[in-house]
């Protein structure tokens, strides 16, 4: 879809046209699917291009089981339409894992048991990411804040945040030092 | 030699590998050539006649393909189906609906949108009928019989009772005091953060394959074949990666059933997945007992005597998951850890416009409404007698030294040792300083709480003779192969939902086998491949299929030390299993490791000897287990608010036998987190026509990271003597004794004001309107 | 929700009693956008479009007055489905007279079903008590309008 | 869950952001953060016919003082409150509300053009609006016009905004010397709808207050203005006594009704309870504190 031209420009008979071409750079490579103005941007991922790595746990912008990174910020991704995120940069948990390694999130949560039954775990994963970007030396209590809309059932949080605290450390030690 | 992945080692999970990648198999990821959805029209009324059901334009709606409703499934008998326990509930209704969110109708469509528009195209005309909402006027004479199906005309579902009631009333009558109290514990609902589903298929071969979130893939096949007559080789159930169960993955719920028919009539694959505002409005609610329980005791503190009278809502059919004799589960474990001389139970179950179930909420079966009694009466006993509550405790504990021990209602503890387990929580919390802390406070007007559970529990069903679901014997299995290079799989009756099986089993097998836990490979939940089994819930994986697990190695063991004896050209009797291999007695240098004998049990297996390295083992436990604790939490309230702050909560738990100390800690947080949960937060509340109140996430509150305590938990370590290895199972054993730890001490904090009890959920306004009424706020 | 109100005024119970019984003259009490058909002199059907700000649908609706003691009370019951949801309404009226002046006295017992019940229910309370309010308002007012001549008014939720 | 079938515009200008709006009449809703409207949509609770996607306008996200204003553009994204350091150092009301906002996640996509103008009593933004007096402006097909925060809200979703009108910027006074404003919030979980929020604003000179404003969130069929609390602060002492009295006159301007979020007798008491709290922060960051 080039929104652009879509409705504005585009010829009356176009408006009504049901169908959106979305061209997204998903995970870094530009993925493009027809889908209609109304589908879901984690409908998109899961179905159109088969990404199921992103979960849907409720209907309602509560749980975050569907959070991907959105041109680098974390974003429920069942609150957001496939058409919002044409000609933008969409990162799901697919992408952390970088020519055979592993993201040092991902290496937090295997560490730190910071999973159990794994379907909150790559949205969880995902907002931790950008939350670390942001902060390379958070507090326990910073990082109950930044995960405060991603919902676990099993784990009780306390796994979760010793993985992100990790992750943190990780990603310190590999910038030689880093900040606070 | 110690095993690589052995007992006691906190061996990082072999299964994160694919949840951490994204690459976890849930249901909804399965995708099949050709596949339908289907999505499902709902009652917004809790008890209304169907006048009619026009489906016209809903089959106009572009994608849509098919409409099913009840009266299509009774041409085939299907329109009902039997529940867990005896009763039976609709799968799609022809007259009438008895509670808001049940299923009306079913819709198939090409894709999931073309399925959800026509879902809001099917036209339902109602007549609406009179709403019981309340079990206790349900059960009044002259109440709305809610099912006039049944040959009872009565809302009450059944009577259950066990103990002594004469000899109770008597030891209450002698008593120097009784506290009674009654307790509401209210409906909540587990929400797992997958929601329930599944993708139905048939194959040329008119073979059923489905894909089913569910946490008992045997016993659902089992069912499926009672209910459609299709014999057993002809279904498949795959539980595939499940997020998470907690019980509300037990029963049958009626689109599995719809999507089967689905399958069958399109002649393609079906997907049904659930909503989140479908799966908290209609599966499986949890507990919801209104509970009176009376104490008595000497005025010195001994316990003497319990009687506990409950009335059960359960819907509008009674689809609890309990073994079959007991209806009521493992409530009469309600004595706890006390050795009362007397006690007497009664239930009453009431049929309500309500949705059916009584499931676990990450307990065993009624256990936490057992734990919650007890554990808040003795509490309420010892404010009335001025004592203090860990006292009164050590005081009256079972003693050490009488285990395995009789309960005054039937049951047979294994193991315990209560005072060191509270002993262990006060020192490591402190006791004696917040007690003084919170007499300086209560001089400032400020108020703080201390509250103590020491909880037991019932989990591991069961023996065979007395535990059944539907009248299979709720025994667990294991089936072992170990390959020619020595790397083995294993299968098994049970499920994970995130408890972790493919690690702890395989280092179960690698204490037993001398094999690296990384070397054997964990499978369950596809009935074509895994051993026959009950499946995962109520704590009961290790307790029977662990045990399994062990039974099976150790046939394994003993054919392997026939072949090591082979090729150590000894006597078989001449060697034995020590450190982890086969050793000829008195020459330590002559060995052979579990490797060497699966190689030759396919290469070099003595004569007359079978090939192969199998085994398979069906366990059927003598006994069920008591895991047990004691939890200390200490509350702030905020005067003016009526806010409760967990300052601090230690959990000390003792579930025997450790096999993966990390998981088990693990364990014990999220389940710390579900008691903290249903103390603080969650009710599912109907208003007077039955609407659900607390539908979504938007108003049912899960806690987040933020509001979540920072549990500090500590262990003791008492073997259960029947258990091969002395585990005892650890799922739930937090969600069973958190939530009175918390009760006790907002009542500890506000006891100076009369308070003796307050239902969970603790909300700001119920402590807010105590502090107000007594001029505090 | 039960809902009821008091309300007199200067005019003829007779004319008061056929207003509330008669359609067009409810229909103009109604604000939110609807239509109304008349079955037979005891049965109404029609649309109306309702909701919360932008939440809102379309309903079908259903009357029937199911009991008539010319001019002194009149029970009309009211069934409505839209948005996946339900409502229903009895409601009864009395209209009794004293020295000319004709007193009303409404009491409607409203059931809402379903998603908006359940989902808005934060939001949902609130608006029935002002929509069912405004209706009885719109009918004194009109009925004023006609009198010209008001007594007193009062409305409360119970 | 699946939302309806709707149209979908994506204007690259508010004129033809407008003129969408206006060619569908009250059937078109503007999507700028989609956070509420979209799950809204999904319950098909709303199934408006089009969708006006404004995110993809130039130049609606800023954060500036210019003249005697603090300016936000809509499409600002709440999370960008937290993050601005003008905002932290001169208007901490709207670090404490944007705070607790839902949660980081939807704080990425919600705005504060749609957390002010959705007309849901139980955002947050909008009491700091009312506290601190500030005026949206609103575009439509005739230009564009100023609404004071005051007369806005009219009804529960429902704002003096026209169908064919965009709020397009939010102006609050610019903070002054000596004054000082902070957001109080109660919750039941950390992200919930709040059981009652409180925002206040003090202008305080010679030790007397100059100038006060209170807005209410929760606790009526829209968010609420404190006239009598303001007007009982003005030319008093900023103390204990002075707030006491002002928490009393706001529990009395609060309609809260009971639901799921508390009994209505709760939230009043609660009103008057995080008025003294919201007035004594205020005081203190008037101060010069934190």
């Amino acid at each position: 879809m080039a929104l652009a031209e879509s409705p504005m420009e585009a010829e009356e008979e176009a408006r009504f046209a049901p169908l959106y071409k979305v061209t997204a750079k998903v995970n870094g490579t530009p993925r493009t699917a027809e889908v209609e103005a109304r589908t879901l941007l984690v409908h998109f991922l899961r179905e159109n291009l088969g990404l199921t790595g992103t979960h849907i746990g409720c209907d309602t912008t509560n749980c975050g089981a569907c959070a991907v990174l959105l041109d680098g910020k974390a974003v429920k991704s069942c609150t957001i339409l496939a058409v919002q995120a044409d000609g933008r940069d969409v990162m799901t948990v697919e992408g952390l894992e970088k020519d055979g390694k592993l993201h040092a999130i991902q290496e937090g949560f295997h560490e730190e048991h910071g999973l159990q039954c794994g379907f909150c775990t790559p949205g969880m994963m995902m907002t931790s990411v950008a939350f670390l970007s942001k902060h390379s030396n958070p507090t326990e209590g910073d990082i109950r804040h930044a995960i405060a809309g991603n919902l676990c059932r099993c784990t009780g949080y306390l796994n979760i945040i010793k993985s992100v605290q990790y992750a943190a450390r990780k990603m310190r030690e590999s910038k030689g030092g880093g900040s606070a | 030699m110690t095993v690589h992945g052995g007992i006691g080692q906190s061996m990082k999970r072999k299964e994160d590998a694919r949840f951490i990648r994204g690459k976890g198999n849930y249901v909804d990821d399965v995708k099949l050539p050709g596949m339908l959805y289907l999505d499902i029209v709902r009652s917004p009324y809790a008890h209304a006649r169907i006048k009619s059901i026009n489906i016209d334009k809903a089959l106009k709606v572009p994608g849509v393909l098919a409409v099913i409703r009840g009266k299509d499934l009774e041409a085939a008998n299907l329109s009902w189906m039997p529940t867990l326990m005896s009763d039976r509930q609709m799968v799609l209704p022809v007259e009438r609906v008895m509670f808001q969110g049940q299923e009306v109708a079913a819709v198939v469509a090409e894709s999931r949108y073309a399925a959800a528009d026509g879902v809001a195209a099917v036209e339902v005309e109602y007549e609406p009928l009179p709403v019981v909402v309340d079990p206790r006027k349900a059960l009044e004479p002259g109440a709305p019989i809610l099912r006039p199906d049944r040959k009872e005309q009565t809302n009450r579902i059944w009577h259950w009772e066990v103990g002594d009631k004469k000899g109770t009333d008597e030891a209450l009558k002698d008593s120097d005091v009784v506290v009674a109290e009654d307790l509401y514990i209210p409906r909540i609902h587990v929400s797992s953060i997958e929601t329930c589903g599944c993708v139905a298929a048939f194959d040329t071969m008119g073979k059923l394959t489905v894909w089913m979130t569910t946490q008992a893939p045997h016993v659902i096949r089992t069912v499926f074949a009672l209910v459609a007559g299709l014999p057993e080789h002809k279904i498949r159930i795959i539980s595939p990666d499940i997020g998470g169960g907690f019980g509300g993955k037990v029963p049958v719920y009626p689109g599995y059933v719809i999507a089967v028919v689905a399958a069958l009539k399109t002649g393609h694959p079906v997907k049904w997945i659930e909503d989140r505002s479908e799966n908290i409005q209609s599966d499986s609610f949890a507990r919801d007992y209104r509970i009176t329980a009376e104490v008595g005791a000497t005025k010195d503190g001994k316990l003497k005597a319990l009687r506990v009278k409950t009335i059960a809502d359960h819907g509008y059919t009674d689809a609890a998951a309990n073994p079959s004799k007991f209806p009521a589960g493992l409530f009469h474990i309600v004595t706890g850890s006390y050795p009362f001389e007397k006690a007497f139970v009664e239930v009453d179950a009431a049929y309500t416009n309500k949705p059916p179930g009584g499931i676990a909420y990450r307990c065993s079966f009624r256990v936490t409404e057992a734990a919650y009694t007890i554990e808040r009466m003795v509490d309420i006993l010892a404010h009335k007698l001025g004592m203090d509550p860990a006292e009164l405790r050590m005081k009256n504990f079972i003693p050490p030294a009488s285990f395995p021990y009789k309960s005054a209602l039937g049951w047979t503890y294994d193991s315990g040792d209560y005072p060191a387990a509270l002993r262990k929580a006060m020192d490591l919390i402190g006791y004696e300083e917040l007690r003084k802390e919170q007499q300086e406070k209560r001089k400032r007007g400020e108020y703080m709480g201390i509250g103590i559970s020491s909880f037991t529990e019932i989990v591991g069903a069961g023996p065979s003779q007395t535990f059944d679901i539907l009248g299979l014997k709720m025994f667990d299995s294991c089936e072992i192969r170990i390959h020619p290079t020595g790397k083995a799989i294993a299968r098994f009756g049970t499920k994970s939902q995130g408890q972790g099986h493919e690690t702890t089993y395989a280092q179960i097998l690698a204490e037993e086998l001398g094999l690296s836990a990384e070397d054997i490979e964990i499978e369950e939940g596809d009935t074509d491949t895994a051993p026959y089994g009950l499946g995962t819930y109520a704590s009961r994986s290790t307790p029977t299929a662990g045990a399994a697990a062990v039974m099976a190695a150790r046939k394994i063991r003993e054919k392997a030390q026939k072949i090591a004896a082979h090729l150590l050209e000894a006597r078989p009797d001449d060697v034995e299993w020590k450190d982890h291999k086969f050793v000829v007695k008195g020459s330590p240098g002559k060995s052979k490791t579990m490797q060497d004998v699966a190689f030759a049990a396919y290469t070099n297996h003595p004569q007359g000897m079978e090939a192969g390295l199998e085994a398979v083992d069906y366990y059927d436990p003598p006994n069920l287990t008591f895991p047990f604790g004691s939890y200390i939490c200490v509350v702030d309230i905020d005067k003016e608010t009526g806010e409760v702050k967990i300052r601090r909560f230690v959990a000390v738990d003792d579930c025997g036998t450790i096999i993966n100390p990390m998981i088990v800690e693990g364990q014990i947080h999220g389940a710390l987190t579900m008691g903290f949960a249903a103390s603080m937060l969650e009710e599912i509340e109907y208003d007077e026509n039955g609407n659900i109140q607390g539908g979504s996430f938007m108003d049912y509150l899960l806690p987040t990271a933020v509001e979540t305590p920072r549990w500090e938990t500590a262990k003791t370590v008492t073997p259960s003597p029947h258990h091969p290895l002395g585990a005892k199972g650890v799922g739930e054993s937090a969600t069973v004794g958190s939530p009175a730890a918390i009760v006790n001490a907002v009542v500890d904090a506000l006891s100076p004001l009369g308070v003796t009890h307050i239902d969970i959920p603790i909300t700001p306004w119920k402590v807010w309107k105590i502090l107000h009424e007594k001029g505090e706020a | 929700m039960q809902l009821e109100g008091t309300f007199g005024l200067r005019s003829p119970r007779e004319r008061v009693f056929a207003f509330f019984l008669d359609p067009k003259d409810l229909s103009t009490c109604i604000d939110d956008e609807h239509t109304i058909e008349v079955v037979d002199g005891d049965h109404f059907k029609g649309t109306v479009k309702s909701g919360v700000g932008f939440i809102k649908g379309t309903f079908t609706w259903s009357a029937a007055v199911v009991e008539r003691v010319t001019p002194e009370r009149a029970r009309l019951r009211v069934h409505g489905s839209g948005m996946g949801s339900g409502f229903d309404i009895d409601a009864t009226i009395e209209v009794s007279e004293a020295q000319g002046t004709a007193t009303v006295r409404w009491r409607a017992d409203v059931a809402i079903s379903g998603p908006i019940a359940s989902m808005g229910a934060r939001l949902m309370g609130g608006t029935i008590d002002k929509k069912t309010s405004a209706f009885f308002e719109n009918a004194r007012k009109r009925l004023e309008g006609a009198a010209a001549d008001l007594a007193e008014e009062s409305v409360r939720t119970l | 869950m699946i939302p309806p079938q709707f149209e979908y515009y994506a204007p690259v200008s508010v004129d033809d952001a407008i003129q969408l709006l206006d060619r569908f009449g009250g059937d078109a809703k503007v999507l700028a953060g989609g956070q509420s409207l979209l799950p809204v949509m999904k319950l098909r609770l709303a199934e408006p016919r089009a969708l006006v996607d404004i995110n993809r306008i130039p130049n609606l996200s800023y954060i500036r003082e210019e003249g005697d204003h603090l300016k936000i553009g809509t499409l600002t994204r709440t999370n960008d409150l937290n993050d601005s350091e003008l905002i932290r150092a001169r208007y901490p009301i709207f670090s404490d509300a944007a705070s607790v906002i839902a949660d980081p996640l939807v704080r990425n996509m919600g705005t504060v053009g749609g957390n002010v103008s959705h007309g849901d009593p139980a955002n947050d933004l909008p009491a700091c609006m009312l506290a601190l007096g500030a005026v949206f402006l609103a575009k439509g097909p005739k230009g564009t016009r100023t609404i004071p925060a005051e007369e806005f809200y009219v009804d529960t979703f429902t704002t003096a905004l026209e169908p064919n009108e965009i709020m397009v910027e939010i102006q609050v006074p610019k903070a002054l010397m000596g004054q000082g404003t902070a957001y109080v919030k109660l919750e039941k979980r950390a992200g919930d709808f709040p059981i009652v929020g409180v925002a206040a604003s003090l202008l305080e000179a010679k030790g007397k207050v100059e100038g006060a404003g209170i807005g209410l969130t929760a606790v009526g069929s829209t968010v609420l203005k404190a006239r009598e609390a303001e007007a009982g602060l003005v030319g008093r002492a900023p103390d204990e006594a002075a707030f006491r009295g002002a928490a009393d006159l706001a529990r009395s301007a609060s309609h809260p009704v009971s639901d799921l979020r508390g009994p209505a007798e709760y939230k009043k008491a609660m009103v008057a309870v995080l008025t003294v709290r919201a007035l004594r922060r205020a005081h203190e960051r008037a101060r010069g504190g934190a």
